[in-house]
């Protein structure tokens, strides 16, 4: 039996961004469970204990549940990742912080039991420059960007990132802090209205997204020169705003929709089963794709685990290993029903966090969905890597941590 | 109404033999039953800590927001067993209450304060502003003071607004806690004077809480003394002022009149009727 | 004119519709404190409870069908009906007065006569209770509002403002439409509250419970009432940061941009709601415009409380607040 | 003006020089005039009792004395010197001390803490020696408690000393504010309407403990009361105030036969 | 019947002062502590510390120190957060070496002993309480309560945006490196739950040890005075000043040092926003009316109830009745809210004042009066 826990979010603030998630992790256990009985042969043991986004009832989950084999935390709240990192590294057990999180943790001679492939915060802001680049003909130089971000570690993520690049693509960076819950926006985007700076970026949680993509078209920006991080991009965000939120953008590390060949199966081994987790609406969303991902990328961990180490029934430590060789690639995705749902990228023992591929996605307010428009590009590694190196540097000296990989 | 003595009236309002516990362990009325005739004065006499209030307030209802209950015996009005509706009801019924230590509605000016009094009246605008005037004639002060806010009134000028209000109500029955506390020698006369003409003239019925007992015997018909929670004695008022324990202990008189407050020499003395 | 200034204006401007929003949501705790002393922390709350019951009246969702489902393993979702606006909003009034008599039956009713903590303790209770209740309710999904009120630049200023100035000013309609019912609000309830005999039994009410009682006034009706206009101030209050940010948890916490408005109105003072309102949000709105830029900006949480305490200070009840009685 | 002349009374007491005097107090609330122009003084060892009708400003007098209210004009002289503008609790600390006309107990504390708290200001142990209490500050705390317990028994309240006093009735109360006021031993003791909402009997209980006080530890004593009785029988001096005047000022006697007092308070010359 | 205080009589001054002058209750005590220092460390895992323990002892802490503010002083403040947090951020600066700038030149301390560095984040926040306590002299009741809100949400501000404090780590957030005490771990991912355990018990029993005696000697009836009834308070000679701004140094003391607990031994790491923001003031505030104004005693039995309650709940719910995660983290919502209702009105004064009432009747038990 191979025990996962899921550190779920279905209630507080952040509940309608929480439910999605976890419904698609725990739909794609079950899934294994029911059409292939799990991995390896051995049955997947999910248990969902609920965080509420707080971090003491995270720590709470974590003691919990990591008694009971837990294989692999995915903690959800960049505050209870934190709190992780030394504690699940002593505890032996690997971490996967995806698309949020500690960003230097990618350096694995560093940071050995956590993992954040396939992309983080700081790939995302230099994909999102990417893309701006892209509009330009390659050149930004005398543009204007605005951050606005939720006033938070979270928020603050990808500032040091967007003022490096500026410094390489000669644009001019606003930064407009929000505060939390940020419900009120009115002078952030009055400044916009202002200063009309030529795109404006997003680092927002919550119910900021909403308020922010609304306050965006009541000023009447363009939506298609506003792009949100992945944790702004979910239809929860754009569908307070209507129609007026058409052509906004976001960030993304996974395919979008319900169109992969894995839904088919979802639909006759869970759905139609009454096996669906939560209310069993959240298909196809954006967020429960997300969740769905991460569950396929634990569980090719586990295999890749289990391949390694010879036996079906892994522990912690063995699964670490698999996660740190584990390799993606089109035709494991297109096997497992979902074709060029992610970038390939591969793990290694000094790269756990991939390799920093992202897309833009966009929203159609008609239709009420979201498509892919880009391929998924690679981040600028150049001015990344040095940031990653001194991050972890400094986290290294200050914990009296040795590199490995050596 | 009542002449001093007589007893064959109607009962209006019986308690008997009630218990109160407060806050589920204090016991404080240790089976107390008291009649109240329609139209007369009765008075309730005893020292501190008697349970005189506490008696009033388990009349009114009122106690149950002090976390005290009546756990034994009955209270009926008119016959009619009204322990359990709220207070708002009994004041409809015509029972209603002037607190001890005045209570008045500090925000509110004096003159609203005795509006609020009229609160459950529904005989129209002009009726109260009729007996608005009749409580300014009864205290020229209330109206000289009628705009300032309660809060910044004078002790005294409280206790007015407090019986003022009850007035406003038009009740049938005043039940009256301590209302001579704090007040001027002369209004003191003056408020026993009005609680006897409108016990002769308007039949309004009233149960008082007193420790003047000297007054409250004077003005009253049938009185009662309470020694912590019990009635230990009651009687016609005439009676009880003849009562020598009375005398002594409520009146401060000794068999050669009235001493003179510097020549009480010891503190404490047992009272005949409990030995 | 310069830039700069104009600027300035605009964000005075805005910042005074702030200002209102913030209002209406203070507007139902000083009808409470007034009525009872209560100071109400579930305010908030129930604004997002009103807010989820009425989109879930309007979309005609199943109440409890999470719950339902969860226990009987059945899948109902939705009636399949809708409800036009105006009449979802008389229903959720219905649902709004129910509360309030619940509130009362199990809770005020039996806390009269205790101190202040307390009772506010009681509305954090409350508060909880709602929080969780409303989401089993109705879900925790993030549901869209739309009553039909008007979002987004108001043309018509911004084209004068244009035309006169050169810089067209950004005013919000929904902001004036919040302006506009407000306004009414504010006049309706300091009619009522003032003048009129229920309003002077509120007010006697807040200041001593028992003697209230003992003058005959219906306690449980006052309280129900003045919950049930909480309510409905709730209500409107909650369509209004609805339609701006959707139907969701954070909605309740629009109770912390209210507070420091209370508190430089007064507790108990209604119109002292509205300019404590104006106050606040063009004084943080400024501050952050001015100010913002070389703090690191994200001022307006905490200014609009600094704010308010500085004028507390000066005035320890508010602008328009009852003068705390100090008296031996 | 400050007359240090002592005398002796008919029942042995010795009056001594002047402690207090009121020079011209005007005190306004807006509109409402509480005091206008009244002076007086309280000699050392007297026993002096302001009365006068409800309203007349005898409470704003005391407030007056005691800090709380500041008068618009007038000086009040202190032990020979005038008293500069001072907080209420600086008052206190130069002996003064009092009860109120609404009770004004600490409702959460027992009878005992209340007190306590009239020692106070003999307390001078700092925040940290009391942190770690043992030594010095329970030795200061023990110091206290023994002259707290003394008043207690004097006042005879000693059953009810743990008793929270919300429980209490009115009238004991009353006594735990004398209590209170005594425990701070004060050169001068203030008494709002100490009496009021009390029967003849427990009258005389506590007119026994004002003239033990005034007897024993020779403390000087201000009082306001309306029960004539114990205002004629106890006090050496009486001001009469009437809407913020005074009208009188005189021994008992001279009092109660002025006809103006009898105009505006005592309605009928009393006995 | 089965408690029992007569004959238990007392013959000095000292005797009658002290904490629990009952013989049984004294009796229960030296046994609560011997259980709490030599039996649960043996018995302990990492789930009953760290999910259980440390954030009870932790609380009662932060619980005892609002209870002298609120409970003693009367001053209701809804800053706990942020003072947490300035102790959190304190104790993170010392325990890492705090750095001045002076005229240009940093001078940077060595990493101060972590029970030092507690202690002294204990004494900065006392100092930050008196400033923010300061406006109490003038605002009151509800008032205050809602002023003390601008501390909270300042300091949480200051925190999120004043990279010095948090060292400028690249997150913004902080974390406790290793320290440990006689050469054993208490913070970090390797302390020994046991130590970590036993480091914050020895807080907590030093405090209440403290508290206690503070507030049954004259600074405790100098606050409870000015509680009951401020004005008089002031005529009979407290000065409003001291008392009400030494009532905010040693409850921000207290709260300090939880804070730096909280963050250092319990969570280890720590977003400010997240972890100190005004969920946290509430639910110590939570803790102290629950257990009872006033009442040190009411401190511990809040903090256990609503530390207690949650983990009871979600397992009873979850793991007992296997109901779907939100469903039961919706109705513990309720059946918190609904609990503390019921509290309140069962009985306003808090669950010491129900343990007081329930001693009075278990003495008239089985005869009624
Ligand atoms: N809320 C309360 N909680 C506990 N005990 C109380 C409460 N109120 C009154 N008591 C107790 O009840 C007893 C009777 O009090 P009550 O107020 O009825 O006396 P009273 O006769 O009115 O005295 P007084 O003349 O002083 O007003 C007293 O011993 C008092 O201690
Ligand atoms: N703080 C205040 N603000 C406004 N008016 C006040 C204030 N204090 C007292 N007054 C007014 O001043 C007058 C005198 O009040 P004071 O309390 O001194 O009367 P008193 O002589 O003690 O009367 P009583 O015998 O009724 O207690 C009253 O009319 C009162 O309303
Ligand atoms: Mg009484
Ligand atoms: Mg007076």
């Amino acid at each position: 039996e191979l025990t996962f826990p899921s550190l779920s979010y279905r209630t507080g603030p952040y509940a309608a961004n929480g439910i999605p998630f976890a419904d698609g992790y725990a739909d794609y256990f079950t899934l294994l469970n029911e059409r292939d009985g799990g991995i390896g042969g051995e049955k997947i043991n999910l248990i969902e204990c609920e965080t509420g986004y707080n971090t003491e009832k995270g720590v709470e989950c974590y003691e919990a549940t990591k008694g009971s084999g837990a294989l692999l935390y995915q903690p959800l709240s960049t505050g209870i990742t934190y709190q992780l990192i030394p504690k699940a590294t002593a505890d032996g057990i690997p971490v996967h912080s995806m698309g949020y999180g500690r960003t230097s943790a990618k350096n694995g001679k560093v940071f050995s039991h956590i993992f954040n492939y396939p992309v983080n915060y700081w790939d995302g802001a230099s994909v999102g420059i990417k893309h701006l680049l892209d509009l330009n003909d390659g050149d930004l130089s005398g543009k204007k960007v605005a951050l606005v971000y939720h006033n938070s570690a979270y928020g603050k993520e990808p500032i040091r990132t967007l003022e490096e690049l500026a410094k390489k693509h000669g644009y001019e960076l606003t930064l407009l802090a929000v505060d939390h819950p940020g419900q009120e926006q009115k002078s952030q985007w009055l400044q916009i209205r202002r200063e009309r700076p030529d795109y404006v970026l997003m680092w927002g949680w919550g119910v900021m997204n909403q308020v922010a993509i609304q306050e965006a078209v009541n000023i009447r920006f363009p939506m298609e020169n506003f792009i949100g991080i992945w944790w702004s991009g979910s239809e929860n965000d754009v569908k307070p705003a209507g129609a007026g939120a058409d052509g906004y953008k976001a960030l993304a590390f996974h395919n979008v929709g319900s169109d992969f060949p894995i839904f088919d199966d979802l639909k006759t081994h869970v759905v139609d089963k009454g096996l669906a987790a939560g209310a069993g609406d959240q298909l196809g969303t954006v967020l429960y794709n997300r969740g769905l991902y991460a569950a396929m990328l634990a569980a090719e961990a586990a295999k890749t685990a289990q391949e390694i180490h010879d036996t079906s029934n892994i522990t912690a430590a063995m699964m670490r290993d698999g996660m740190e060789s584990l390799e993606i690639t089109e035709e494991k995705m297109a096997t497992l029903g979902m074709p060029n749902f992610g970038p390939e990228f591969t793990v290694t023992c000094e790269n756990h966090g991939g390799d920093g591929l992202g897309a833009v996605t966009q929203w159609d307010a008609n239709a009420e969905k979201w498509t892919l428009i880009t391929d998924f590009v690679q981040s600028d590694q150049d001015v990344l890597q040095p940031l990653i190196e001194e991050d972890s540097a400094a986290y290294a000296a200050e914990n009296d941590i040795e590199e490995r990989c050596n | 109404m009542l002449d001093a003595g007589e007893t064959a009236q109607e009962t209006l309002l019986e308690v008997n033999n009630i218990e109160v516990i407060y806050n589920h362990v204090i016991l404080v009325l240790k089976g107390v039953s008291l009649k109240v005739p329609k139209g007369g004065i009765t008075a309730l006499l005893g020292g501190n800590g008697a349970g005189k209030t506490t008696t009033l307030k388990a009349v009114s209802n009122l106690l149950h927001s002090e976390r005290g209950e009546v756990t034994k015996g009955s209270i009926s009005y008119r016959g009619e067993r009204v322990q359990d509706l709220t207070p708002n009801d009994l004041v409809q019924k015509g029972v209603i209450q002037v607190m001890e230590g005045r209570h008045c509605f500090e925000h509110l000016t004096v003159e609203e304060n005795l509006l609020t009094g009229a609160y459950t009246r529904q005989d129209g605008k002009g009726a109260i502003d009729a007996d608005l005037n009749m409580v300014y004639d009864y205290f020229p002060r209330l109206k000289e003071r009628r705009r300032s806010q309660a809060g910044y009134t004078s002790g005294g000028e409280q206790q007015m607004i407090a019986l003022g209000r009850a007035l406003m109500s038009r009740p049938e029955t005043i039940l009256l806690d301590e209302p001579s506390m704090g007040l001027a020698p002369q209004l003191v006369e003056q408020i026993f004077g009005i609680v006897k003409s409108l016990n002769e003239e308007e039949g309004y019925t009233f149960l008082l809480a007193e420790q003047n007992t000297n007054v409250a015997l004077r003005f009253a018909h049938y009185g009662y003394i309470l020694e912590s929670g019990r009635v230990v004695m009651d009687g016609v008022a005439s009676d009880l002022r003849e009562n020598p324990d009375v005398k002594e202990f409520y009146l401060g008189m000794s068999d050669e009149g009235r001493k003179s407050f510097r020549d009480v020499r010891s503190y404490r003395r047992r009272k005949r009727w409990l030995s | 004119m310069p830039e700069q200034l104009l600027w300035g204006m605009e964000v005075f401007m805005n910042g005074l519709m702030a200002g209102v929003l913030y209002a209406l949501v203070a507007l139902g705790f000083v009808l409470i404190f007034k009525a009872s002393g209560i100071f109400n922390f579930s305010q908030g709350v129930m604004a997002l409870f009103a807010a989820l019951t009425l989109v879930g009246i309007m979309e005609g969702r199943v109440p409890f069908s999470h719950l339902i489902n969860a226990v009987f393993g059945t899948s109902v979702h939705h009636f399949g009906w809708n409800v036009p606006a105006f009449a979802a909003i008389l229903l959720t009034m219905v649902v709004m007065v129910a509360l309030a008599w619940m509130v009362n039956r199990f809770i005020f009713r039996h806390l009269v006569g205790q101190e202040p903590i307390i009772l506010f303790m009681a509305t954090i209770g409350l508060a909880y209770f709602l929080e969780g209740f409303g989401d089993i309710m109705w879900g925790s999904d993030i549901k869209k509002l739309d009553v039909g009120l008007p979002q987004g630049i108001n043309g018509f200023i911004d084209e004068i403002t244009f035309n006169l100035l050169g810089y067209g000013f950004f005013i919000d309609n929904l902001d004036l439409w919040a302006t506009f019912i407000a306004v009414l609000l504010v006049i309706a309830l300091v009619m009522f509250a003032q003048y009129s005999k229920h309003g002077r039994a509120m007010r006697a009410v807040a200041d001593d419970h028992q003697a209230a009682l003992s003058v005959g006034i219906n306690l449980n009706f006052i309280w129900v009432m003045v919950w049930s206009l909480a309510g409905f101030v709730a209500l409107v209050a909650g369509i209004m940061w609805g339609t701006k940010s959707g139907v969701q948890f954070s909605l309740s916490l629009i109770a912390l941009k209210a507070l420091p408005v209370l508190m430089l109105g007064g507790f108990t003072s209604i119109p002292g709601a509205i300019v404590g309102g104006l106050i606040i949000g063009v004084g943080e709105k400024l501050f952050e415009f001015i100010v913002g830029p070389m703090v690191g900006g994200a001022t307006e949480n905490w200014f609009a409380y600094v704010l308010a305490l500085i004028f507390l200070v000066f005035r320890p009840q508010g602008l328009f607040g009852e003068k705390i009685i100090e008296r031996v | 003006m400050m007359d240090q002349e002592t005398y002796v009374t008919a029942d042995g007491r010795t009056i001594g020089g002047v402690l207090m005097e009121m020079r011209n107090i005007s005190l306004r609330f807006g509109g409402v005039k509480a005091i206008t122009d009244i002076s007086f003084d309280i000699r050392e060892g007297e026993i002096r009792a302001i009365i006068g009708p409800n309203g007349a400003g005898k409470s704003s007098m005391l407030n007056v004395i005691s800090g709380f209210y500041i008068p618009q004009e007038g000086e009040v002289w202190y032990k020979g010197a005038v008293r500069p503008q001072m907080r209420p609790f600086e008052v206190a600390r130069q002996g003064i001390a009092r009860t109120f006309q609404n009770i004004a107990l600490f409702e959460g504390m027992s009878v005992l803490d209340n007190v306590m708290t009239g020692r106070l200001n003999h307390m001078t142990m700092g925040l940290l020696s009391q942190a770690i209490w043992k030594g010095k500050a329970e030795q200061e705390e023990i110091e206290n408690r023994e002259v707290a317990e003394k008043i207690i028994d004097f006042l005879e309240i000693q059953h009810i000393r743990k008793t929270p006093v919300s429980r209490l009735p009115y009238g004991l109360k009353k006594r735990v504010e004398l209590a209170r006021a005594l425990a701070a031993q004060p050169s001068l003791l203030l008494l709002d309407e100490p009496m009021a909402g009390m029967n003849v009997e427990e009258k005389e209980d506590m007119s026994r403990f004002i003239l033990d006080v005034n007897d024993e530890f020779g403390t000087t004593i201000a009082l306001i009361e309306h029960d004539m009785g114990v205002v004629m029988d106890l006090s050496d001096r009486v001001v009469v105030m009437d809407y913020g005047k005074k009208i009188g000022d005189g021994s008992p006697d001279e009092v109660r036969n002025n006809q103006a007092v009898i105009d505006a308070y005592l309605g009928v010359a009393h006995d | 019947m089965f408690y029992r205080e007569a004959g238990d009589f007392k013959t000095s001054y000292p005797e009658d002062g002290q904490t629990f002058p009952i013989k049984l209750d004294r009796f229960g005590f030296f046994a609560v502590l011997f259980i709490g220092f030599a039996v649960i460390p043996f018995v302990i895992n990492d789930y009953w510390v760290n999910s259980v323990f440390l954030p009870f002892l932790i609380y009662a802490i932060a619980a005892i120190g609002l209870n002298i503010l609120v409970g003693y002083c009367g001053q209701v403040s809804l800053g706990t957060g942020g003072f947490m947090a300035v102790g959190a951020y304190a104790c993170y600066k010392f325990m890492t070496g705090l750095d001045i700038w002076i005229g240009g030149v940093q001078y940077a301390l060595p990493p101060i002993n972590i029970f030092l560095s507690v202690i002294l984040a204990g004494l900065v926040t006392a100092f930050v309480g008196v400033l923010f306590g300061l406006p109490s002299l003038r605002i009151k009741g509800f008032y205050l309560a809602v002023a003390t809100l601008a501390a909270q949400f300042f300091l949480v501000w200051l925190f999120n945006k004043w990279a010095w404090a948090y060292n400028y780590s690249a997150s913004g957030q902080i974390s406790a490196p290793e320290r440990s005490i006689f050469g054993m771990n208490v913070t970090g991912a390797n302390a020994d739950p046991w130590v970590a355990y036993l480091f914050c018990l020895v807080f907590l029993a030093g405090l209440a040890f403290m508290a206690r005696n503070l507030t049954r000697g004259s600074m405790g009836r100098k606050w409870m005075a000015i509680r009951d009834m401020d004005i008089a308070a002031e005529i009979i000679g407290v000065d409003p000043l001291k008392a009400k701004l030494s009532a905010f140094a040693v409850s921000s003391f207290f709260i300090g040092i939880s804070g730096a607990l909280f963050f250092s031994v319990y969570l280890g790491a720590v977003e400010v926003g997240e972890v100190f923001g005004i969920n946290k003031s509430f639910l110590v505030l939570f803790m102290v009316i629950i257990g009872g104004l006033g009442s040190i005693f009411g401190a511990f039995a809040g903090a256990a109830f609503l530390v207690l309650l949650p983990v009871f709940l979600k397992n009873t719910l979850v793991g007992g009745l296997g109901w779907p995660t939100d469903l039961a983290a919706h109705l513990e919502f309720m059946i918190v809210g609904g609990l503390i209702i019921t509290f309140l009105v069962l009985e306003p004064h808090g669950l010491a004042q129900l343990w007081r009432i329930i001693k009075e009747k278990l003495r008239l038990w089985p005869f009624p009066h």
